[in-house]
């Protein structure tokens, strides 16, 4: 138990040695997550991965509208001293930029396709970060901003199916009830034997 | 050689087909059954192939055609040689034993032309999966027919069933009966049952190389298969089980071999197609050669 | 009557004739080459077949002739192939570095391997031997390396020194160098000796096991119109040589009761069984499309030799009918990759896809010379396969059996590997604008050839009549051959039959198929792709590794052979080291001091 | 000299005769329906208890089938995705006529739970026409298999047209499809 929890230890020590996070979020012993400048971000990568944080796990974004931020979300993970470590940062939302990061994790580069396919910023440094990866011809707003309406753009592309009738039931309850009489009356007339 | 030898080879194929589909859809019943299901009517396997018949199909160019046609045709013509019982041949003496291994192959051919000319890899695939596991089985299988020929002294399936029929109805499996697990080994490849059956493998390669056809190329190619496998259990029953002296026994002994294998089948899983080749090299090509060898250089032949 | 000197010698100065009109304009070299191999074809077929050729000698008095239906037999058939590949000159010989000399040389071996087959002098048989082995020795590096013209002689020079050998032991026992009275004092004689060097040199020119390793790289690097020479009519002269060795001289030795045959000859037929084996195997793996129809060629070799070591009129007549049928065979098939080869430039099969939609005739051409070499009904192949089986089963030889089926249905493997990475398959885009169909003066061949190869397969007879003339000639017993069946040992073979209820079957499929409802075309590209989109051909064309399963089964024996010689052409390097260490060392007293030693060592044997 | 007691039967008119094919060739294919599975959604559940010793679908003449071109239905079995969808049009006109469409679940229905996703569509019939709809979240498999028997009536009665309107609307299908999907065609680094 110490031992693991001392690896979060070590992890904040090797932070801190670093910069100085906004934040820090100490989750539970495997979990540990950091708040830094966009400017410190490939520092601290760079740092972590020479300390063992191989593994580059995932690399998305949040979108903060009512900061007008975009927070940048990486995710490392070391096999040797189990613990995650997530470093996040806040971006300018009106022009998203981050540099890219696949001189450290080369790994990251479908990441950052994705990432700016669905929240639109852009990673100079990625050759391909432009290129379609899901959205197959995608034709507005990237879909996981805040303000991009998945309704009205369903109501908008895709046909909807209308009804000329309303199938739903009015008074639900006492034709609930009719139907219970009747169904005991009909039990009843199929009764056999003598009738009272 | 008349006309009439010809209608009756022709008639001879014709009669394979409806044999093979009856009995191929009577096993699908029996399978079901295995499994605790009603299974589909026994006329089913007519229904599928009438309505491929029926449909209307793609092309992918005149080699996918003609490929499909000379697969047929080709099968047609090697089952136009097939002696139903030890009298009844349709061209006399002429049913001999590589006509059969042979013009088979020539349908074969035909088919995996085709299907290789439809441009899906796939379909590649698929052929050469069947070649190889062809290249597996038969060479067993041609040794223990070596030893059936070297002993009767003639290729021709006729003489050979009434060898067996004369000596006091020995027939080859109990007189080889090594021999006669390596047939019926090299019979379970042949007919692609299941555990050699790595060139279908829908799940694997999309039903190898029926992968682009569809409608009527596909129902030939169905065609096709059934007369194939009416030419293989025929092989197998004149060649192991003393073929037959009338129509009846020949049906009743085709029944049995037919369903004896899709019984087997039907309880096993799928090789790879690595495995089939070393399990055919090792076992069984031991045991024809220890067959032959007791056979043919010592005698001893039950 | 035509006689064979002037033939010759008509040929010798054509031959002359062609270097000087080639290096005038090639075009006009080539054609001329065409007309003078028609001209020694046409009398030769019109005069030879029933020896009707003169054979009196007059301008030059050391030659002696004399005709015999083997001879004919094989000349004929060489004489054919020439003749065929002759037309494919014209579009070929501009690109070869010395084109002024391959007419010449051309023709020049075929006036050896007339001379070889003609002749009835042991001496001036070994003479055209090294006239046919060095005129083509410079033709085959006018391909891709020089390499393959090294390995090519290294191993016919010692095909042929054997030979020497062996004729010096012939004279030595005989008293004479007559080819016929040779080999007529040694038959039944317990001479192994002469017998295993004949073999040694037929060996080495049939290339197969363990002579086989130039085989394919000389095959595979040949010029492309070369190599259906080598495959389809130079091999045969070893074939011609097992025949002498393995018929005429045919030792007494002790005899193998269970399969009655003489020791030796049981040895070749097992020695021909690893050669179908492991050409077999080797064909399956090839990438190249000329080395696999190279190593199909050492399988073949090896039917050949099962064939005549079984010691009996069926397998003679299965021998020689192979001969033909696979001459036709791998003519046919060389011939088409060749007219592939110039369109597109390449020979392997992973970079070559969908040529059946831009040459349709090249194609057909191809699929009936591998029908044929696949032992297929209704093609040549078939006749001489079910003659060779009659025979190895009525021997009851089960090794041998085994070798010959798996090689059978071996080829089936190999042949259809080319047809579906090469012909079929899909379009590629870089093919697809510049390829044509092969021009018209190629067509004819292949075409000729094709035809050929049907009427080998559906009307034997004629053709059997004739090997039952040359089975007699070496006093065996005729085989029963009718118009339209043929009688082995066990069974009746009627080819026409077969060929007949064929075409009704494929008559009764294409009733079903036209009465159906047409079918609507598609492209291509236009297949099931598990729903996918895929918009690149070369995506979706299986041609690499074709049998990856089966090769990985033996893919780690496969080079062992190679190895073997590799190690053995390193020992003679280091011999050769050596020798030049002696004697050609700074002193000049030292190598006259080893000068003399060895005459000194060959003198002694001479006084003793 | 013509026989009195026969006569023969009045000479039928071409659309007559090829009526009487089409009837023969319905009969086959409504006993002997092929099946190719595109499990894109949820309601795939459904079919293994269909096809296994519970409901036995085998006796009805039905069988899954490994590619469109041997298949008659295209089973799709849930919602579809904007990715899905395109495939299943590709694979939708690959298959031989006459073709059948059976879909499964609300959600091609009208979107089902789905129906305000941006990634999910509506409406499967107006993209490629449904001869079959089987209600539900997700339907049992009673009501599958009463779908497909629904099916053989339709072909039985000539109502199972979906494939022949595809070709009459073939225009208003490719509009509806261009609106929703831009082209159905994809081209990029993964499909060249």
């Amino acid at each position: 138990m110490t031992n693991s929890m001392s690896n979060v230890e070590f992890v904040k020590a090797l932070i801190i040695q670093h910069v100085r996070p906004h934040v820090i979020d100490i989750i539970d012993q495997h979990q540990i997550g950091f708040e830094v400048d966009q400017n410190e971000i490939h520092l601290l990568l760079l740092a972590l991965k020479n300390a063992g944080w191989i593994q580059m796990s995932y690399l998305s974004a949040i979108d903060w509208p009512g900061e007008n931020k975009f927070e940048v979300v990486y995710v490392l993970f070391n096999w040797d001293k189990p613990v995650y470590v997530q470093l996040r940062t806040k971006i300018d939302r009106t022009n998203p930029v981050i540099d890219s990061i696949i001189q450290i994790y080369p790994g990251a580069k479908y990441y950052e396709r994705e990432c700016h396919e669905f929240f639109g910023i852009a990673f100079p440094g990625n050759p391909d970060h432009h290129k379609q990866l899901i959205l197959e011809q995608w034709d507005d707003i990237p879909p996981l901003r805040k303000d991009f309406d998945p309704k009205a753009y369903s109501d908008r592309k895709f046909p909807q199916r209308t009804y000329t009738e309303d199938y739903s039931l009015s008074n639900s309850e006492s034709t609930k009830v009719e139907k219970r009489k009747l169904r005991k009356q009909r039990a009843e007339s199929l009764k056999g034997g003598k009738k009272q | 050689m008349t006309i009439v030898n010809v209608l009756l080879g022709v008639g001879v194929a014709f009669f394979g087909f409806v044999l093979q589909t009856s009995i191929a859809g009577i096993n699908r019943k029996v399978i079901a059954r295995l499994q605790k299901r009603q299974g589909p009517r026994w006329y089913q396997e007519f229904l599928d192939i009438f309505k491929l018949l029926s449909k209307r199909s793609v092309s992918h160019g005149w080699i996918f055609d003609f490929g499909v046609i000379m697969a047929l045709g080709g099968i047609i013509a090697t089952a136009m040689f097939m002696p139903l019982t030890s009298t009844f041949s349709p061209f006399g003496a002429s049913d001999n034993f590589f006509i059969f291994v042979y013009l088979l192959a020539v349908g074969m051919l035909g088919m995996a032309m085709s299907a290789s000319g439809s441009g899906n890899p796939w379909a590649s695939i698929g052929v050469m999966r069947a070649l190889t596991t062809m290249l597996a089985y038969e060479v067993p299988f041609l040794v223990v027919v070596l030893t059936i020929i070297k002993l009767t002294g003639s290729s021709s399936l006729s003489a050979i069933q009434l060898f067996q029929q004369t000596s006091g109805n020995n027939w080859f499996i109990i007189a080889l009966p090594i021999g006669g697990i390596v047939g019926f080994l090299a019979l379970m490849g042949m007919l692609g049952k299941k555990p050699f059956e790595t060139y279908i493998a829908p799940g694997e390669i999309a039903s190898g190389p029926m992968v682009e056809y569809g409608g009527k190329q596909l129902g030939m190619l169905f065609i096709m298969h059934e007369i194939t496998v009416f030419i293989e259990v025929s092989l197998f029953v004149h060649l192991f089980l003393g073929g037959a002296h009338n129509i009846l026994e020949f049906l009743l002994k085709y029944f049995v071999v037919y369903t004896f294998a899709n019984l087997i089948s039907n309880v096993n899983g799928r090789f790879k197609i690595d495995q089939v080749v070393k399990f055919y090299y090792k076992w069984p090509l031991i045991m024809a050669v220890f067959q032959a060898v007791i056979a043919i250089y010592f005698g001893w032949v039950i | 009557m035509a006689n064979i000197e002037i033939l010759l010698l008509v040929l010798a100065i054509a031959a002359i004739v062609s270097y000087f009109l080639t290096k005038l304009n090639t075009m006009l070299g080539s054609i001329f080459t065409i007309f003078a191999t028609m001209f020694v074809f046409v009398s030769l077929a019109a005069y030879g077949t029933n020896l009707n050729l003169d054979t009196t000698v007059s301008l030059f008095p050391g030659l002696t002739f004399s005709q015999t239906y083997l001879g004919f037999y094989f000349v004929i058939i060489i004489t054919f192939v020439y003749l065929m590949v002759s037309f494919f000159h014209p579009y070929y010989i501009g690109e070869y570095k010395y084109k002024d000399s391959y007419n010449f040389l051309f023709l020049l071996s075929l006036v050896g391997i007339i001379g070889a087959f003609y002749t009835s002098n042991f001496l001036q048989l070994f003479f055209f031997f090294e006239l046919v082995i060095w005129t083509t020795m410079f033709l085959i590096p006018q391909g891709k390396s020089k390499e393959a013209a090294v390995s090519y002689y290294g191993f016919s020079v010692a095909g042929s020194i054997a030979m020497l050998l062996g004729i010096f032991i012939i004279f030595q026992q005989s008293g004479t160098f007559d080819i016929s009275t040779g080999l007529a004092a040694l038959s039944g004689t317990p001479s192994v000796f002469v017998f295993a060097l004949f073999l040694i040199a037929a060996f080495a020119k049939l290339g197969v096991f363990p002579l086989h390793i130039w085989l394919p790289i000389a095959h595979g690097n040949a010029p492309h119109p070369f190599s259906p020479v080598l495959s389809g009519a130079l091999v045969k002269l070893g074939a011609f040589i097992g025949v002498l060795a393995l018929i005429r001289i045919a030792p007494q030795t002790a005899m193998i009761n269970a399969v009655g045959l003489p020791i030796g000859q049981y040895i070749v037929a097992l020695l021909g069984s690893v050669s179908i084996v492991f050409g077999t195997l080797m064909a399956i793996k090839e990438d190249d499309a000329k080395k696999l129809l190279a190593y199909s060629s050492m399988s073949h070799g090896g039917y050949i030799l099962v064939a005549f070591s079984l010691m009996n009129s069926i397998a003679f007549a299965g021998g020689f009918y192979h001969i033909l049928a696979h001459a036709l065979a791998s003519a046919g098939a060389f011939l088409a990759i060749a007219a592939v080869a110039r369109q597109t430039g390449t020979t392997k099969m992973s970079e070559l896809g969908g040529m059946i939609h831009k040459m349709p005739i090249t194609y057909l051409a191809y699929l009936v010379a591998i029908i044929s070499m696949a032992g297929i009904p209704p093609m040549g192949g078939f006749i001489s396969k079910w003659l060779i089986f009659q025979a190895v089963i009525d021997k009851g030889m089960i090794f041998v059996g085994i070798a010959v089926f798996f090689g059978s249905i071996g080829s089936f493997l190999y042949v259809f590997r080319p047809l579906a990475a090469l012909f079929l398959g899909q379009e590629l885009s870089e093919y697809k604008v510049k390829v044509k169909e092969a021009p018209l003066l190629m067509l004819i061949p292949t075409v000729i050839i094709m035809l050929l190869n049907v009427y080998t397969g559906v009307f034997p007879g004629a053709i059997l009549g004739y090997t039952n003339k040359v089975i007699m000639e070496l006093g065996y017993p005729a085989i029963n051959v009718s118009t339209f069946a043929i009688t082995g040992f066990n069974g009746v073979l009627s080819p026409a039959l077969i060929s007949l209820m064929f075409g009704v079957g494929v008559a009764i499929a294409f009733v079903i198929f036209i009465v159906l409802k047409k079918s609507r075309k598609v492209g291509l590209m236009d297949t099931y792709t598990a729903g996918n989109f895929v918009h690149d051909e070369h995506l979706f064309h299986y041609t690499k590794d074709f049998y990856a399963p089966l090769e990985r089964l033996y893919e780690k024996h496969s080079t062992k052979m190679q190895t073997f010689y590799k190690s053995l052409a390193n020992k003679v390097k280091e011999l050769g080291r050596l020798g030049k260490h002696l004697f050609m060392s700074k002193y000049v007293e030292v190598a006259v001091v080893w000068i003399i030693a060895i005459i000194f060592f060959l003198l002694w044997g001479e006084i003793l | 000299m013509k026989s009195t007691k026969f006569s023969l039967a009045t000479k039928l008119s071409k659309a007559e005769v090829d009526r009487k094919w089409w009837e023969i060739g319905d009969f086959f294919r409504r006993n002997s329906l092929w099946m190719l599975m595109y499990c894109t959604g949820c309601c795939a559940i459904e079919l293994p208890p269909a096809m296994t010793s519970a409901y036995d679908m085998e006796r009805l003449g039905m069988g899954p089938m490994a590619t469109p071109r041997q298949a008659d239905i295209l089973l799709v079995s849930g919602y579809l995705s904007l990715k899905t969808l395109r495939r299943l049009i590709y694979t939708y006109e690959q298959m031989s006529e006459p073709r059948y469409v059976v879909a499964l679940g609300s959600c091609p229905i009208n979107g089902g739970i789905y129906h305000d996703s941006h990634a999910v569509i509506n409406q499967l019939d107006q993209y490629i026409p449904v001869d079959v709809y089987v209600a539900g979240c997700m339907p049992n498999t009673e009501s599958v298999m009463n779908g497909f028997v629904d099916l053989m009536g339709q072909i039985k009665n000539k109502q199972a047209n979906g494939w022949k309107k595809y070709h009459e609307n073939f225009d208003w299908y490719k509009a509806n499809q261009i609106t929703s999907l831009g082209e159905v065609d994809v081209h990029d680094e993964f499909h060249e």
